[in-house]
């Protein structure tokens, strides 16, 4: 029966019968905080990974359940920053979470008062077609009888939280584009 | 950093965070380790708790000051008449560690007759031609060897043409080319002459005294407000911890790297600490703080405009026409980048794969050549003068990010396309509808034409790779989770863009076409939908023969059987293994933990760690070994992989006419340069001088002290309206300005902004001034204030402390405002842009803004609208700024007076 | 059994538990706090607790503000000026500054003062020996746990907010719009899987460092004796003494200056030390009461 | 405030930038307050019953009996009222914890209000009246200290005004609950039997005044929340509604209007006091220093004691 059962769990009785005789330990706790565990005992997997602020890459272990992120902490493991991780780097759960987070392709037309849906396979190629325009329009063979083989046309400006990997695509598509002026935080 | 490319060889930290805790003597100067490196900075807890004392240099007392065991306040950009002041310090009473210095630096080089020093020219070194605002080093060269060989004979006759055609054809070479030294130092033609006693009187060691004897604890003083007794303290400090037994380290950040004199002071600090034997020893070094996740990494594999992955410099219209040309500079030359050719070669395969042959120079002709400076400001300067149209940001929000604002807006709207990839509604992307110009009306959402896509972007934890820290090491990052709707990876979005351009001009015979439809483009996609970014890591390795992955770059070729996508990480790869992503924990492995990510170059920890022993191979002490020559083995041994050739012997000489890695001598422990020694004087690749030398800021409320050269003579102006600067000494605008960051909050804010955590413990932009400058101006505790300079002026509100210090600089005090620049218009926590307020004038080897000005500050809020624009405008006229014309010019001698 | 106040080595056990590890507490060493609020972060990501607003106090770095119902750790900064001229030039291990012109200089007089301390130090429950939230707890949510640490248990919680006058600290807070009483847990969960909260996991310099108490006390007693020796007199420990009024913090501190000026009571008392006396009060008026209205009515006059 | 903010420095304490140490009571008013004044209405009424039914003054009775049920049943609507989370109010009854005023007064007050309201409806129907009888003996057994506990409950408290006064506040509220008691017969039963009321509100009002004057004269600083502010205002109209009631007591030995009116006066100073009392603990929360100095002052008497040569 539930009513004999909850008044066998009456923490009363337990009070009266157990050595807790004040009532502020062990027949005070409920069920709930004896058999409470942590989040991340639940966690289907565990990721290793590498925080995305500062450049002295402390390391973290992404929790993962349902497909969600539950926790992201300092890995003890690394010998730079043995498990511990500043403000911002324990704020990367909610970085990542953010429900300011924009998760759709964004549209202004030139001239536009307002934002617009876009489909991202309609972006890309769209994008695909600005970048030959506009590389067309402002090629470059030669410069005061120089070859130059380039185009002033088309900048970009990378973040530092790009991967090397990203990097390494960038500067070669965009050296195959003959785009020179390719930047990076790193000289901001 | 070409303070420390050219100074050693290679432009990485060279040391490790870990080892800070090895260090004696810790100082920090322009750097707020504590709040900008918080983790980074328990290895500075763990010396000092080992007894190490740290000592802050800092115009304001932080968090850093805080716990260091030394806080000396210091005028903002001031930092190498300080430095300086040390290596005075150093030189004038004998306290250099000497036989590190004659044996491991250039101190006994001896520099050609005609160089002259700043000492003869009022500030100027020989060889400056005004008209340009460029050196030509020709004169500072190293006198050539006794005997000099063939090749050297041919040098010198390439030089003396050099110095009789003048320096015409080099300018435009220079657009930020000491960069290239992020590894391999600049090529000197030969070793040259030597005098080991250090007293000729133009051996290095003389002229570097004679370069700083005006740097005097007085002068240090009237030029930085600090006291001769807490110059003394620290000088004390270094000195008496440094030598055989004892180390001392220096940590600097952007506090250094942010000033139009920026490299030179990073080269000031690699002078004493060479001075003072501390390279590549425990506990010693400069660790280099970078300031964000990949920043080492994004100039190693650079998106930066004058250089190709691993620092091998984009080709030159005027002088690389050919791959023999383009890698003629180097090649040949004593050290590890004189094998440049082969690097070189590898990379090309790796972009054009088959293409690339030794009969079509392995498609060097495919490389898109510069004419000059296409960095970022002066990109900008392009996009509001309409000659460049299509914009990619990634990950970067330049219209708060960037030195002045306005510009950054101005340039965004006039463009015909911009692509914004971001996790967040940043200001870039919003410009037009919010941004501070509409606001002003001087922009009107109507009239801007541009056409703006918003990519959503993956996080990092949805997407795997690598990122390079601030000591050279790659960490990989596993996937976690797929990226949610729209977002995709970078690595996505290139590929597909690469693939989709490809498409559309396939077919097309258009010689302009050939690059990107002969670009080896071909990356598969895993289960993600991503593509396989370890794929792209072992490219960036390189492969050789049989497509296995290569062990190191000394395995790479010059005849096309090798491709690598970036040299210096050769060996990320190694064994066909993912190195950076091991992560055996430290406590299974000592304390240079080897085996956890992957460090360039070869996994080493401490570079040039050579210098570790004496010159014939012993350690300099017990307490500082690190590395020694095992004569049973006849090898380099310690527990670091040797900063050398492995199996060299000490007292090795090499054959006269050796090249490359085979110059190497026995006691030359900076491997990438050409004469294995530390730069004390830099007789080439740095831009604004051999020798560091006190300039103010390009805004500044005082005179030089020490020369009649007011401002660094090689700095970048940026002519543009919207870029007026502040004259010296202007009444108007009496006060100097730093920006900064907080421990809260990351760079422009986009990701720290939005975030309800970290809003709220820094929620507003506010200014730290001192109690004298609140008295001065009338400013409130808690209340508005109003910041000015010509460019525009924001409010913040005010917290008056007494870590700001009022500094006397003689008979007249300085007063500085501190502003942290993370605010913007969008976010949970709002505010003017501080970057607003900053100028652009530019270092001459990075390109990079100087972080300090001059501004006025009044109490209240700003104006609005329109008013806002009149009351700047007021300004200006009042400061005697003309409304449209680039003000500024150096030749103008009266700014001077 | 049932102790109310006083030494008590081992709290847990008195609260009922037979087998039991050991007592778990914080360590928190303020010499080497760097102010980062890491610990403030990390607690919030994995309690999952609001945010508490975003206002600008002015109060130096600090816009926290305070412990409450959405702060579990609190880092206080405190910028005090100090007169050099007293102390030594080289302070080690001492927060201290060297400003200009030291000695007789204007300087000084018209930059406010000679130099300035920025003392910074992360505030948490103190998981009392003797808790007085826990004992004045009508519904047993407060409860002393495995670890003897103070803990509420937000299934019985009620909101009856009792424990948040009783406790000395002012720690202790209902959560508006919940109605229940939050603070530090010490991360309970994380404990049961032998993990470190999540607070001293994060902080970057270990000021806050977490483990069994005794141990801790000794590693507290020996950073004591070592700052001391460098010169740092005002360094003491805060919450060490298991003799002091709340018979010893599990979550105790070492200080830089007295603890009134973080915010800090200087002398704390446990409130139920006197419910003893509190109920002879309650007893002796109730029997007045009684002994009145018995007198009242025995009055004969019928007026 | 600012760091630099001149007043910090000439106050006699430290404190973090006078920010209060100890947290504001967050119970809410009127609730907490009210339920302080109906519990001790409704156990002194109690007492009150017992003794009209045993000298056989049923008028009297019938008042005093429904004061102590629906004082009680009114006082617990308040109590639950202020709950956070009203709906967990029976976990109340979870445990039983001598250390807590609160679970020890939970006990008192679930018996008390059960037993007056059988005696209340008992004696309003007329029916069941040796149960009813019952329920008033205990009602009557467990109203003084339902009258008295709160006091308690506040003294057990860390806020220095409520428990530096823990010997002296059970008799304000015992006193002030036997006033409100007797005030209320005195207002409401039948003249002729108004006279154990009047002796009870006097005799109550008498002890309140005595221990309410050493609350607020002789606690040294703890005192002086009680006198100053919100609270001093409220314990100076306690005051003089006291004072009012006593004399209108002398004088409603005559008038039948005066002992009414005095009945009132006894009821509303009752009433008041509990807010007063209750605002003094929230300024006493508030203000740094009366935490600080007195703590200070038991440090420096601590440090006398051990080095009694006074190095």
């Amino acid at each position: 029966m539930a009513l004999t059962s909850r008044i066998g769990d009456w923490s009363l009785l337990r009070q009266l019968r157990g050595r807790d005789s004040l009532g502020r330990g062990e027949a005070a706790r409920s069920e709930r905080s004896r058999t409470l565990r942590p989040r991340t005992v639940g966690a289907d997997r565990v990721v290793d990974s590498i925080c995305p602020y500062c450049a002295v890459g402390c390391a973290q272990k992404v929790y993962v359940k349902d497909e969600r992120v539950v926790q992201i902490e300092g890995s003890p493991a690394s010998p730079i920053s043995r498990g511990r991780l500043c403000p911002k780097g324990s704020a990367s759960k909610q970085l990542v979470t953010s429900p300011t987070r924009v998760t759709r392709v964004r549209y202004r037309r030139p001239h536009g008062s307002e934002w617009e849906d876009l489909d991202l396979d309609t972006a890309m190629d769209m994008i695909a077609d600005r970048v030959i325009r506009t590389r067309r329009e402002f090629w470059e063979w030669e410069s005061e009888g120089r070859r130059t083989r380039r185009t002033l046309g088309i900048a970009s400006l990378g973040g530092a939280t790009l991967d090397n990997e990203e990097n390494y695509l960038m500067k070669k598509l965009y050296t195959a584009m003959g785009a020179i002026s390719i930047e990076n935080q790193a000289r901001i | 950093m070409p303070g420390l490319g050219a100074s050693f060889g290679r432009g990485g930290a060279t040391t490790y965070l870990q080892d800070l805790s090895n260090a004696d003597c810790i100082l920090i100067q322009g750097s707020n380790m504590a709040e900008a490196h918080p983790v980074g900075f328990q290895w500075v807890v763990e010396a000092q708790r080992r007894g190490a004392t740290v000592i802050h240099v800092d115009p304001r007392f932080t968090r850093t000051s805080a716990l260091a065991d030394l806080h000396v306040p210091i005028r903002a950009g001031t930092d190498i008449a300080f430095l300086g002041g040390l290596i005075n310090h150093v030189l004038s009473n004998d306290l250099d560690f000497r036989e590190y210095v004659a044996a491991y630096t250039n101190a006994a080089n001896v520099i050609s007759p005609h160089f002259q020093d700043t000492e003869d020219l009022d500030g100027l070194f020989s060889g400056f031609d005004p008209d340009t605002g460029h050196y030509d080093p020709v004169s500072w060269h190293y006198e050539p060897p006794e005997n000099p060989t063939e090749d050297e004979k041919a040098r010198m006759k390439e030089m003396e043409e050099d110095e009789s055609e003048g320096s015409k054809d080099k300018q435009s070479h220079q657009a930020a080319h000491s960069e290239a030294h992020g590894s391999g130092g600049a090529p000197v033609s030969w070793k040259g002459l030597r005098d080991e006693t250090l007293q000729h009187p133009n051996c290095v060691y003389q002229i570097l005294k004679r370069h700083y004897r005006r740097y005097t604890p007085e002068m240090v003083e009237r030029v930085c407000g600090i006291t001769p007794q807490q110059f003394l303290q620290v000088a004390e400090a270094l000195t008496s911890n440094s030598g055989r037994e004892r180390t001392s380290a220096i940590c600097y950040a952007v506090g250094w790297t942010h000033h139009s004199v920026g490299a030179q002071m990073i080269r000031t600090a690699a002078i004493l600490q060479s001075l003072l034997g501390n390279i590549g020893r425990p506990g010693g070094g400069i660790m280099a703080l970078r300031g964000h996740a990949s920043i080492q990494g994004s100039t190693d594999i650079p998106t930066l405009f004058n250089i190709l992955p691993g620092y091998i410099p984009m080709p030159h219209a005027d002088q690389h026409q050919s791959l023999d040309e383009w890698v003629g500079d180097d090649e040949g030359k004593a050290g590890f980048w004189g094998n440049i050719r082969p690097y070189a070669v590898s990379l090309l395969k790796s972009y054009w794969g088959d293409a690339a042959t030794p009969e079509n120079d392995f498609c060097f002709d495919y490389l898109p050549r510069l004419t000059g400076d296409h960095s970022s400001y002066t990109t900008v300067k392009a996009m509001i003068e309409g000659r460049c149209k299509g914009y990619f940001l990634v990950g970067e929000n330049p219209a708060v990010g960037s030195a002045n604002g306005k510009m950054q807006r101005l340039g965004l709207a006039n463009l015909d396309w911009l692509v914004v990839r971001d996790m967040q509604m940043i200001e870039s992307a919003t410009f037009w509808q919010d941004g501070p110009e509409i606001e002003t009306g001087e922009l009107a959402t109507d009239d801007i034409g541009t056409e703006i896509f918003f990519l959503p972007a993956a996080s990092h934890i949805e997407k795997a790779g690598s990122f390079t820290q601030t000591q050279r090491m790659l960490q990989w990052r596993d996937q976690a989770l797929r990226p949610p709707a729209d977002c995709r990876s970078e690595l996505w979005f290139y590929v597909e863009l690469g693939n989709r351009i490809r498409a559309k001009l396939a077919g097309s015979d258009d010689e302009r076409d050939r690059p990107l439809l002969d670009l080896a483009w071909d990356y598969p996609y895993d289960d993600s939908a991503e593509p396989d970014s370890e794929q792209v890591l072992r490219e960036i390795n390189g492969t050789g023969p049989g497509d296995k992955a290569l062990s190191a770059y000394t395995e790479l070729k010059a005849d096309g059987s090798t491709a690598c996508g970036c040299w210096i990480y050769c060996g990320v790869y190694a064994d066909e293994v993912n190195q950076a992503r091991r992560r055996t924990p430290h406590w299974e492995q000592d304390q240079v933990a080897a085996e956890w990510g992957w460090v360039w170059p070869a996994n080493r920890r401490i570079l040039y760690n050579r210098a570790s022993a004496d010159p014939e191979g012993k350690p300099w002490s017990e307490r500082k070994r690190y590395l020694w020559w095992d004569p049973d083995e006849g090898k380099w041994t310690g527990p670091d992989v040797p900063d050398f050739v492995p199996d060299r012997e000490p007292g090795h000489v090499p054959e006269s006419g050796a090249k490359g890695p085979d110059a190497i001598g026995g006691s030359d422990p900076f491997v990438m340069q050409t004469d294995g020694k530390a730069w004390l004087f830099a007789p080439l690749g740095v831009a604004d001088g051999p020798l560091p030398t006190h300039y103010e800021p390009p805004e500044s409320p005082v005179s030089n002290a020490l020369y009649a050269q007011q401002k660094n003579p090689g700095r970048r102006i940026l002519e543009q309206a919207a870029n007026p600067i502040n004259p010296t000494g202007s009444e108007v605008f009496p006060f100097v300005f730093t920006s900064y960051r907080l421990t809260e909050h990351h760079t422009a804010g986009g990701m720290s902004r939005t975030l309800p955590y970290l809003s709220e413990l820094q929620p507003e932009p506010f200014c730290e001034v001192s109690p004298r400058l609140a008295r001065e101006r009338g400013l409130e505790h808690g209340g508005w204030a109003t910041v000015v300079t010509a460019r525009s002026a924001i409010e913040v509100r005010v917290l008056v402390s007494d870590r700001i210090r009022s500094l006397r600089l003689g008979d007249r005090w300085v007063e500085q405002v501190g502003l942290p620049y993370h605010w913007g218009g969008n976010g949970l926590t709002t505010g003017d842009s501080q970057n607003d307020l900053v100028n652009i004038q530019m270092d001459p080897n990075v390109y990079i803004q100087d972080k300090v000005g001059t501004c006025d500050i009044r109490p209240g809020r700003r104006p609005r609208g329109p008013a806002l624009t009149s009351y700047v405008e007021e300004y200006r006229r009042r400061a005697g700024i003309a409304a449209q014309e680039a003000p500024d010019t150096e030749a103008t001698s009266e700014e001077e007076n | 059994m049932g102790r109310l106040w006083g030494r008590l080595d081992d709290p847990t056990s008195d609260a009922g538990y037979d087998q039991h590890p050991p007592r778990m507490g914080f360590f928190t060493d303020t010499s080497v706090c760097i102010g980062c609020k890491a610990c403030e972060v990390a607690c919030k990501e994995w309690n999952e607790i609001p945010d508490d607003g975003y206002v600008l106090t002015g109060m130096s770095y600090d816009n926290t503000q305070e412990l409450g119902a959405d702060t579990w750790r609190h880092v206080a900064f405190v910028e005090k000026p100090v007169d050099v001229s007293v102390s030594s030039p080289v302070d080690l291990g001492m927060p201290g500054s060297g400003p200009p012109g030291t000695g007789g200089d204007p300087a000084s007089d018209e930059s406010g003062s000679d130099g300035v301390r920025w003392l910074m130090s992360s505030d948490v429950c103190k998981h009392c020996t003797h808790a007085a939230c826990l004992d004045v707890c009508p519904t047993g949510s407060l409860f002393r746990t495995e670890y003897g640490t103070v803990v509420v248990q937000t299934d019985i919680c009620n909101g009856c907010g009792y424990c948040v006058p009783a406790c000395p600290y002012g720690v202790i807070d209902l959560r508006e719009d919940d109605g229940r009483a939050f603070k530090c847990t010490l991360c309970y969960d994380r404990l049961k899987e032998g993990q470190t909260p999540a607070c001293a996991q994060a902080c970057p310099t270990e000021s806050i460092q977490f483990g069994e108490l005794d141990e801790l006390r000794e590693r507290a007693d020996r950073r004591l004796e070592e700052l001391h020796g460098k010169g740092v007199d005002a360094a003491r420990l805060y919450g060490r003494d298991p003799e002091d009024g709340v018979g010893g913090d599990g979550a105790f501190f070492l200080l830089l200056d007295e603890p009134e000026v973080y915010g800090l009571p200087p002398d704390p008392v446990v409130t139920t030390r006197d419910i003893g006396s509190i109920w002879r009060s309650v007893g002796a008026a109730a029997a007045t009461v009684a002994a009145l209205g018995i007198a009242a009515c025995a009055g004969r006059g019928r007026r | 405030m600012s760091p630099r903010d001149p007043d910090a420095r000439v106050e006699e304490f430290e404190s973090y930038y006078g920010r209060q140490i100890l947290k504001t009571p967050t119970w809410k008013s009127p609730d907490v307050p009210l339920y302080f004044f109906l519990g001790g209405l409704a156990g002194a009424s109690a007492v009150l019953a017992e003794g009209a039914a045993l000298t056989g003054r049923p008028g009297l009775e019938r008042v005093a009996r429904v004061a102590a049920a629906g004082g009680a049943a009114a006082g617990t609507a308040a109590l639950v009222h202020d709950l956070g989370r009203p709906e967990r109010f029976l976990n109340m009854l979870r445990v039983v914890k001598p250390t807590s005023p609160l679970s020890v007064g939970s006990f008192i007050l679930t018996p008390f209000s059960a037993c007056a309201a059988v005696a209340a409806a008992s004696r309003v129907t007329g029916r069941f009246r040796r149960i009813g009888r019952l329920g008033g003996v205990g009602a009557a057994a467990l109203g003084p200290p339902l009258a008295t506990y709160t006091a308690g409950l506040i003294a057990g408290t860390a806020i220095p005004a409520w428990h530096e006064a823990r010997r002296e506040l059970p008799f304000v509220f015992g006193g002030s609950g036997a006033a409100a008691a007797g005030g209320l017969g005195m207002l409401c039963a039948p003249y002729d039997e108004t006279g154990p009321a009047l002796r009870l509100a006097v005799a109550g009002a008498v002890l309140e005044t005595v221990a309410t004057e050493v609350v607020t004269r002789r606690l040294g600083i703890h005192s002086e929340p009680y006198r100053t502010g919100r609270a001093g205002r409220l314990m100076k109209a306690q005051r003089r509604l006291t004072d009012a009631g006593l004399v209108l007591s002398a004088l409603g030995v005559k008038s039948r209007l005066a002992r009414r009116l005095a009945g009132a006066a006894f009821v509303a100073d009752s009433l008041v006091t509990r807010f007063g009392v209750f605002e003094a603990g929230k300024e006493s929360a508030r203000d740094p220093k009366y935490v600080v100095v007195p703590q200070r002052e038991r440090l420096a008497r601590r440090t006398a004691e051990q080095s009694p040569a006074g190095v």
